[in-house]
C-alpha cells in the first residue's frame, strides 16, 4: 500500500481541489463580490477592464470585466456552481440509469441483456456532444417557447445522463456477470433468496469500485459537454451564467485583446475538469492492482 | 440501416414545427396550413416515413428550410471540408498517439513519460473550445502567424474541394486539426499504455521472456499485436466523436464543414438539414463498425475460424 | 557433456518500505545431468518464487537478493537481471503451468517455435521451419507439419502443453524449469506429459528441476526430491528414500495426507493441524514446530540447520529414524 | 405413505443440453441448428439417506452440471429429480421452499465463495436471515462456528482473514446453517493443498456421521472419492458410464473407462512407477463420437461401440455399467484388478 505514496498524495490533493471548488461554488452567493444578474449594480464605466494587476486594472474587479461591466469573478464563480451543479446531477442520474440496467441485464441475462446492450451499443456510436446537442434541440422544439428558460437546466442534465449511462452500464453488467459465477451468489440463489435482494446484498456492493471510477471521469466529461453546449449556445438559456456561455462571449472579444473573458472562466474550468480526471486515475489505480505496479 | 433510417425520420417529423420557425409568430392560421400542405406535413406518419425513404433511397434528402438550398448540395458542398479535417486530426491522433503510447509503457518511470501522461491528462481536461480559442489568440491574434478561421483557398478535384493542395489551405487547416486532434490524441494514447502494461503482464509475455526472446520481439511483436486489438475499437469510435467535436472545432474557426451546418440546423430547427445530417453519420458509423469488423478478422485468428469454421 | 546444474544460496524477498520481508531464504541444489529434482512444497512455500529467479522474472517488489546459478561451468549472479537474461531459454528452458494462456494467441504455433529457434541458434528460416516440425514431432503432436500452422486455440490444452515443452526445450538448455506443469490438466492429459518429460530427460540427457505440489507427480518422474516449509528447503533425497522413509516429520505428514485408492474408505486421513505461517510471521525457532508433533523447547527457539548426511540433506532436531518403511 | 418406500434422493433420465451461442454473421450465414452440448445425457441414480454418491469424471464430463441440476441452479432439459419421493421441477426458486432448503450446496473456489464484504457472522447465517431474529442468529452462528472447528472470536471477520481451508470450513458451516438432508460439494477441496484438503475431508465425514446427512461429492479425484463415497458414479462426456458401491467400484472396476482412470493415478508409494496413460484426449462435447463416445480410446472397443449406443445394465455385483464389451459373456465376470 506504501508504494502507492506518491499516487495517493496527488490524489489526495486532487480529491482537496475538487473539494474546494465545491465550497466556492456553493458559497458563490456570499464569495462573490457582485451579485450576478443584478442590473443596478452594473455601470457601463466599468466595462471591459482587465484585471486589477493590469495597468489600467480596477481594484475592486479582481479579474477584470466584460463588456457590459460585469466582474468576471463573480460570473466565474456562479457558473461554476451551475456547471457543478448540472455535473453532478447528470453523472448521478447516469449512474442510476446505467446501474438499473447494467445490474439487471446482466443478471437475468436473455432477450433483455440482448435488447440492453443493443442500445447500448447505439447510444455508443453516437457521441454525446451529438445526444445532448438533439435532445436539447427536440426538447426546445417540443415545449412551449416559455418554458425554455426554467427547463433548459433539467433538460441539459438529461440529455448529458442519456448520453453518460453506457459506461455505467457496461461496467456494471461486467460486474454482475463476473459475481453471477461467484461462490456466494449462488449459494444464495440456492438458498431461494429473490433475485432482486441476491443484487442489492452481493452484487451491487461488489461491483462498485469501476462505477466509482467511472463515475468520476464522467463527472469531468459531464461538466466538459455542459460548458461546451453553452459555449455552442445550445443548451443553457443564455441568460444563466454558465462558464461555456461565458467564454462564448468573451470570444468575441478575443481579437481586440480582452484575453481575460475567455481566459478565467476556461481555466476554472480546466482545473476542475483535471482535478476531477486526476482523482479519478488515482482511484483507478487504487482500484486496480495490476494497474499499481505500473504507476510507481 | 432501416431503424437508423425510422429514426431519422422520426426526428425529422417530431422535431418541432418548421412552419413555425420559417414564418415567424405572426403568420396567420391559413398561411400556416398553406405551407403545411406545401412541405405534405398534412399526411399521416406511416405515409410520411413511406415517402421520406423513397426519396432517400434516391438521394433526395429534402430542402433546408432555412436556406431553400436542396440537403443534398447542401452536404456535398460541406462534405470535403469536413472529411478533411477530421481526416487529418484522425491521422494526427494515429501519428503520435500509438508511439506516445508505447512510449509511456515501456518507460514509465522516466521524466518524458511523466510529461507526456500529465500532458494527456490535461488534454482530457481542457475543454476543446478552449484550446481552440488560445490557439487563435496566440498564434492568429499575437503572433498573426496562421489564420484564425476559413479553409483558405480551395481547388475543385471534380465534385471535391480541397484545401489540401495549395499552401493557405494547409495553413488554415493546421489549427483546427491540432485543436481537434488533441482530445482524441490524450485518449488514445491513454489507452494504447494502458492495454500494453496489462499485455506484457500476461502470461504469454512472460513465457516469451522465459524462452530468451529479444525485449524488441516482446515488445512489438507480441506485446504490440495484442495490445491494439482492443485499441482498434476504441480508435473507430474516436472517428465518431472527432466528427462529433468537429462541431465544436468547425464553430471556433468558422471552418465551412458539416458541423457547423448542423450546429446552425440545430438552432433553427432546419428539419431536413438534421435527419440528413444524422443520416450520414449513422451511415459513417455503420461503415466504421463493418472496417472494425473486418479487422478483426484479419488481425485476430480466434475471430476468423468463428466465422469461417463451425 | 553439458556438466551438472547448481543453484546456490537463493534468497528471494518482498520489499517494504519498512524493511523486507523473507520469501525464499537460502535454497541450493545440484541437479546432474538427466536426472530430475522434484521441489516440492505448499502453496506460500515458495518454490514457484525458485522456478521464477532461475529465469529471471521475479517481478517488483519482490527482489532476488543473491544467489548463483552454475551452469554449463559458468556461474551468474541471480540477483543481476542483466546477467540472466542471456540464459533465458538458450541456458534455461522453462515450462510453465498454464497451456491456455501462455501461448501468444495471434501467432501460429510454429512461428512461434521459429521465432524462438532463431533467437538462440544461427538457423535460417528455412532450416528453423524444418526443426520446429520436427520438434513438433518429437513432442508427440500427430502430422506435426499441419499443427505448425495451427493457432493455439485451435489445439486442445495437452497439445499446447507439448507446444510449450518444444518450445523449453528448442535451444537445448541444459535445464528445464517445469512449474506445475501438469496442475491445469486432466490426469489421463497428465500422464502423457510426465511420459513426454520423462523421454525427453532421457533422450537429451537435460537436467530439470520439477517445481510441483503434486507427490504423485514426483514419485513418477523424479530422481530426488527437495521439500520446501515456508521458504526453505527442509529435507532433500533420492525419491525412494523419501517417499518410503523420510526423516523430516512434516515429510512424513505431507504423505500420510494424500488420499490413496481405498476400497473400503480407509477412515479418516491423518491430516496437520493448522496452517504453514505466512511470510513476514514465521515464529522462531523451527517453522514447523508449531505443528509438529516432536517439537521440543528447543524447535522453538533454534532454528535447524540443513544437515548433510550422505546423499541426502534435512534441518529437523528431532529426525524420525530412516529407514522406518512408509505407508 | 409412499414416501417410506420412495429412495431418498432419485433422478431419472436427468438430461441438460445447453445451446452453443454462435456470432450473428454464423447464424445468418448457416441455417443449420445451433450447436447443443449435451452435458448431462440421461442420467438416473439413486441416493440412500446418510449416505455419499461420489461423482467422478474429467473436465467436460458433466459431473458439475449434474451438481447444478441437484441444487436447482440449473434447469434439467428432460428428465427428472425427486427428493423423497417428491418431483423437484424448475430451478431453486420455484421449488417449494420446505423443499429446497434441505438441499445447500459447498463450491471449488474458497476464495469466490463468500462475499468479500460481509462479516463471517452474516455468512453463515445468511440462509436463516429473515428468519430468525438477530440474537438467536448470534448464537446459531457461534453453534456453527464450533461445529467446523472455528471459534466465537471469528465471528465479526471478515474472509480475507482466514486461510483457504478456514474459508471452506466457512461453507460447510452456511451451509450447515440450512440444517440441510443433502449437501451437494463440487471440488470442495481440489482449490487446497493436501494437508489442508486432508482436515476438510475429515471435516465432512464427521459432519456427515454426526448429523446424517446425505452428500452428493464432486471430484476429479478418485482417491479423494474412494476416502468418502458410499457409492461411485463414473461420467465420460454427459453420460454415466459405470455406478457401483465404492467397494465393488474400486475393487472390481468394470467399465474399460474407469480402469484406465484408476491406472493413471499416480502412487506416492511406488516412487519410479510409471503410470499407464489413457491414449488421445476428451473428445469436444460439441461432436461427440457417435456410439460409446469412449470408443476411440478404448483398448476393447469393437466394431459394434463405433455405432451402438451401450445402455447401463447390472453386473450382478452391484455395478451398473454401459458398455457393450465387459461382461458380456459372463455376468458378473469383471475381472478383478
Amino acid at each position: 500500500m506504501l508504494l502507492l505514496e506518491g499516487t495517493r498524495r496527488g490524489t489526495r490533493i486532487a480529491l482537496g481541489v475538487v473539494a474546494a471548488y465545491v465550497l466556492l461554488a456553493a458559497g458563490a452567493r456570499w464569495v462573490a463580490p457582485q451579485p450576478v444578474s443584478d442590473l443596478r449594480t452594473l455601470d457601463l464605466m466599468n466595462a471591459s477592464l482587465p484585471p486589477a494587476w493590469q495597468p489600467e486594472g480596477n481594484r475592486a474587479f479582481l479579474l477584470g470585466t466584460d463588456e457590459q461591466g460585469r466582474d468576471v469573478l463573480s460570473g466565474v464563480l456562479f457558473g461554476l456552481r451551475l456547471s457543478m451543479g448540472v455535473g453532478f446531477a447528470a453523472v448521478a442520474l447516469a449512474m442510476l440509469l446505467g446501474l438499473a440496467a447494467g445490474l439487471v441485464s446482466g443478471y437475468r441475462g436473455g432477450w433483455l441483456d440482448a435488447l440492453l446492450m443493443r442500445a447500448a451499443d447505439a447510444q455508443l456510436t453516437f457521441p454525446a456532444i451529438l445526444v445532448a446537442m438533439l435532445l436539447d434541440g427536440v426538447a426546445r422544439s417540443v415545449l412551449p417557447r416559455s418554458a425554455h428558460p426554467t427547463l433548459g437546466v433539467p433538460v441539459v442534465i438529461g440529455a448529458i445522463a442519456l448520453a453518460q449511462w453506457v459506461p455505467f452500464a457496461r461496467a456494471a453488467r461486467v460486474g454482475t456477470l463476473v459475481e453471477r459465477e461467484k461462490g456466494y451468489v449462488q449459494a444464495a440463489q440456492v438458498m431461494a433468496r429473490p433475485w432482486w435482494a441476491i443484487l442489492l446484498s452481493h452484487v451491487l456492493p461488489n461491483v462498485m469500485g469501476p462505477i466509482v471510477v467511472i463515475a468520476t471521469v464522467g463527472l469531468g466529461n459531464a461538466i466538459l459537454t455542459e460548458a461546451t453546449l453553452s459555449f455552442l449556445g445550445v443548451g443553457i438559456p443564455p441568460t444563466s451564467p454558465s462558464l461555456g456561455a461565458l467564454v462564448r462571449n468573451g470570444s468575441a472579444y478575443l481579437p481586440s485583446g480582452a484575453w481575460w473573458m475567455v481566459v478565467f472562466p476556461g481555466l476554472a474550468l480546466a482545473g476542475l475538469v483535471l482535478a476531477v480526471n486526476v482523482a479519478g486515475d488515482g482511484l483507478r489505480d487504487g482500484l486496480d492492482p495490476k494497474q499499481r505496479s505500473a504507476v510507481s | 440501416m432501416l431503424v437508423v433510417g425510422l429514426l431519422a425520420f422520426a426526428v425529422s417529423t417530431k422535431l418541432g414545427d418548421p412552419v413555425n420557425n420559417m414564418l415567424g409568430q405572426s403568420a396567420t392560421s391559413e398561411e400556416r396550413e398553406a405551407m403545411r400542405r406545401e412541405l405534405g406535413l398534412d399526411r399521416p406518419f406511416v405515409v410520411q416515413y413511406g415517402r421520406y425513404l423513397g426519396r432517400v433511397t434516391r438521394g433526395q434528402l429534402g430542402v433546408s428550410y432555412r436556406l431553400g438550398i436542396p440537403v443534398g448540395e447542401l452536404l456535398a458542398e460541406r462534405l470535403p471540408a469536413s472529411v478533411e479535417l477530421s481526416g487529418v486530426a484522425m491521422l494526427l491522433t494515429l501519428l503520435f498517439g500509438v508511439p506516445m503510447g508505447i512510449y509511456t509503457a515501456l518507460r514509465r518511470g522516466s521524466v518524458v513519460s511523466k510529461v507526456i501522461l500529465g500532458g494527456s491528462l490535461a488534454g482530457l481536461s481542457v475543454p476543446t473550445f478552449l484550446i481552440g480559442l488560445l490557439l487563435i489568440f496566440l498564434f492568429a491574434v499575437q503572433l498573426q502567424w496562421l489564420p484564425s478561421s476559413g479553409r483558405g483557398q480551395v481547388v475543385s478535384v471534380g465534385p471535391w474541394t480541397t484545401g489540401l493542395l495549395t499552401a493557405s489551405g494547409l495553413r488554415s487547416l493546421l489549427l483546427p486539426s491540432i485543436t481537434l486532434a488533441l482530445y482524441s490524441l490524450a485518449l488514445l494514447l491513454r489507452l494504447v499504455r494502458g492495454e500494453l502494461l496489462d499485455v506484457l503482464q500476461s502470461d504469454h509475455v512472460r513465457f516469451a521472456r522465459a524462452r530468451g526472446l529479444p525485449e524488441r520481439s516482446i515488445h512489438f511483436r507480441h506485446g504490440l499485436r495484442n495490445a491494439l486489438l482492443p485499441v482498434i475499437t476504441v480508435a473507430a469510435l474516436q472517428l465518431g466523436s472527432l466528427l462529433a467535436f468537429s462541431v465544436v472545432t468547425e464553430t471556433v474557426f468558422q471552418w465551412p464543414g458539416m458541423g457547423l451546418l448542423f450546429l446552425q440546423a440545430v438552432q433553427f430547427v432546419d428539419v431536413p438539414v438534421i435527419s440528413s445530417y444524422l443520416l450520414l453519420a449513422a451511415v459513417a458509423f455503420v461503415l466504421i463498425n463493418l472496417v472494425v469488423d473486418l479487422s478483426y478478422r484479419v488481425l485476430d485468428p480466434r475471430v476468423r475460424s468463428t466465422l469461417g469454421g463451425t | 557433456m553439458t556438466g551438472p546444474v547448481a543453484l546456490e544460496g537463493l534468497y528471494v524477498a518482498l520489499g517494504r518500505p519498512d524493511g523486507e520481508i523473507p520469501l525464499v531464504q537460502d535454497v541450493s541444489f545440484r541437479i546432474e545431468p538427466g536426472r530430475v529434482l522434484g521441489l516440492v512444497g505448499e502453496s506460500g512455500a515458495g518454490k514457484s518464487l525458485t522456478a521464477a529467479a532461475l529465469i529471471g522474472l521475479v517481478a517488483a517488489p519482490v527482489r532476488i537478493t543473491s544467489g548463483r546459478l552454475g551452469v554449463r561451468g559458468r556461474q551468474v549472479t541471480l540477483h543481476d537481471a542483466d546477467a540472466i537474461r542471456p540464459l533465458r531459454g538458450k541456458e534455461v528452458g522453462f515450462v510453465p503451468q498454464d497451456p491456455f494462456t501462455s501461448l501468444d494467441p495471434l501467432f501460429r504455433v510454429g512461428d512461434q517455435l521459429v521465432e524462438t529457434l532463431r533467437a538462440h541458434t544461427p538457423l535460417d528460416r528455412a532450416a528453423a521451419r524444418e526443426r520446429a516440425i520436427q520438434l513438433l514431432a518429437d513432442v508427440g503432436l500427430p502430422s506435426p507439419a499441419e499443427r505448425f500452422e495451427h493457432y493455439p486455440h485451435q489445439l486442445s490444452g495437452g497439445m499446447r502443453q507439448r507446444v510449450a515443452i518444444a518450445l523449453a526445450i528448442c535451444a537445448g538448455p541444459p535445464l528445464v524449469v517445469a512449474d506445475e506443469c501438469t496442475t491445469a490438466l486432466d490426469v489421463s492429459t497428465q500422464a502423457q506429459i510426465v511420459a513426454l518429460l520423462a523421454r525427453l530427460v532421457e533422450e537429451h540427457g537435460t537436467s530439470v528441476l520439477l517445481i510441483t505440489h503434486d507427490l504423485g507427480v514426483v514419485a513418477e518422474l523424479a530422481t530426488e526430491v527437495a521439500i520446501m516449509y515456508a521458504g526453505r528447503i527442509v529435507e532433500r533425497a533420492p525419491v525412494a528414500r523419501l517417499l518410503r522413509a523420510p526423516g523430516h516429520p512434516y515429510t512424513r505428514a505431507l504423505l500420510d495426507a494424500v488420499p490413496r485408492i481405498h476400497a473400503d474408505g480407509g477412515g479418516a486421513l491423518p491430516a496437520i493441524p493448522g496452517n504453514m505461517p505466512r511470510p513476514g510471521e514465521l515464529p522462531d525457532g523451527c517453522a514447523f514446530h508449531p505443528r509438529c508433533r516432536r517439537a521440543s523447547d528447543r524447535c522453538r527457539i533454534e532454528r535447524p540447520p540443513l544437515e548433510r548426511s550422505g546423499d541426502s540433506e534435512l534441518a529437523c532436531w528431532h529426525p524420525l529414524e530412516t529407514g522406518r518403511s512408509g505407508g | 405413505m409412499a414416501e417410506t418406500a420412495a429412495p431418498f434422493l432419485e433422478l431419472r433420465g436427468l438430461t441438460k443440453h445447453f445451446e452453443v451461442p454462435r456470432p450473428l454473421l454464423a447464424r445468418v450465414a448457416s441455417r443449420r441448428p445451433p450447436a447443443v452440448v449435451r452435458a448431462v445425457d440421461g442420467v438416473s441414480l439413486t441416493l440412500r439417506a446418510g449416505e455419499t454418491l461420489g461423482v467422478v469424471g474429467e473436465s467436460g464430463c458433466g459431473k458439475t452440471t449434474l451438481g447444478r441440476l441437484l441444487v436447482g441452479l440449473e434447469i434439467p432439459s428432460a428428465g427428472e429429480i425427486r427428493l423423497r419421493g417428491q418431483p423437484l421441477e424448475g430451478g431453486a426458486h420455484r421449488r417449494p421452499r420446505a423443499f429446497q432448503r434441505r438441499i445447500q450446496m459447498v463450491f471449488q473456489d474458497p476464495y469466490a465463495s463468500l462475499d468479500p464484504r460481509w462479516r463471517v457472522r452474516d455468512i453463515i447465517t445468511e440462509p436463516v436471515r429473515g428468519a430468525l431474529p438477530a440474537a438467536a442468529r448470534r448464537e446459531r452462528a457461534v453453534q456453527l462456528l464450533g461445529q467446523v472447528g472455528l471459534s466465537a472470536a471469528d465471528l465479526d471477520k471478515h474472509p480475507h482473514q482466514f486461510s483457504g481451508g478456514q474459508r471452506q470450513r466457512l461453507a460447510i458451516a452456511r451451509a450447515l446453517c440450512a440444517e440441510p438432508e443433502l449437501v451437494v460439494c463440487d471440488e470442495p477441496t481440489s482449490a487446497l493443498d493436501v494437508s489442508v484438503q486432508a482436515q476438510v475431508l475429515n471435516l465432512l465425514g464427521e459432519t456427515q456421521a454426526r448429523l446424517g446427512i446425505s452428500l452428493v461429492f464432486i471430484s476429479h479425484d478418485l482417491a479423494v472419492v474412494s476416502h468418502v463415497s458410499t457409492s461411485v458414479a463414473v461420467m465420460y462426456l454427459g453420460r454415466l458410464v459405470e455406478w457401483a458401491p465404492r467397494s465393488v467400484l474400486f475393487g472390481a472396476p468394470a467399465h474399460p473407462y474407469t480402469r484406465a482412470l484408476l491406472e493413471t493415478i499416480p502412487d506416492v508409494g511406488r516412487p519410479g512407477r510409471r503410470r499407464a496413460a489413457i491414449p488421445g484426449e476428451v473428445p469436444s462435447a460439441l461432436t461427440p463420437p457417435p456410439g460409446c463416445a469412449f470408443h476411440p480410446r478404448c483398448p476393447l472397443a469393437e466394431p459394434r461401440c463405433r455405432v451402438e449406443r451401450p445402455e447401463l445394465r447390472p453386473l450382478g455385483n452391484g455395478t451398473l455399467v454401459a458398455c457393450h464389451v465387459v461382461g458380456a459373456d459372463a455376468p458378473g465376470g469383471a475381472e478383478r484388478r
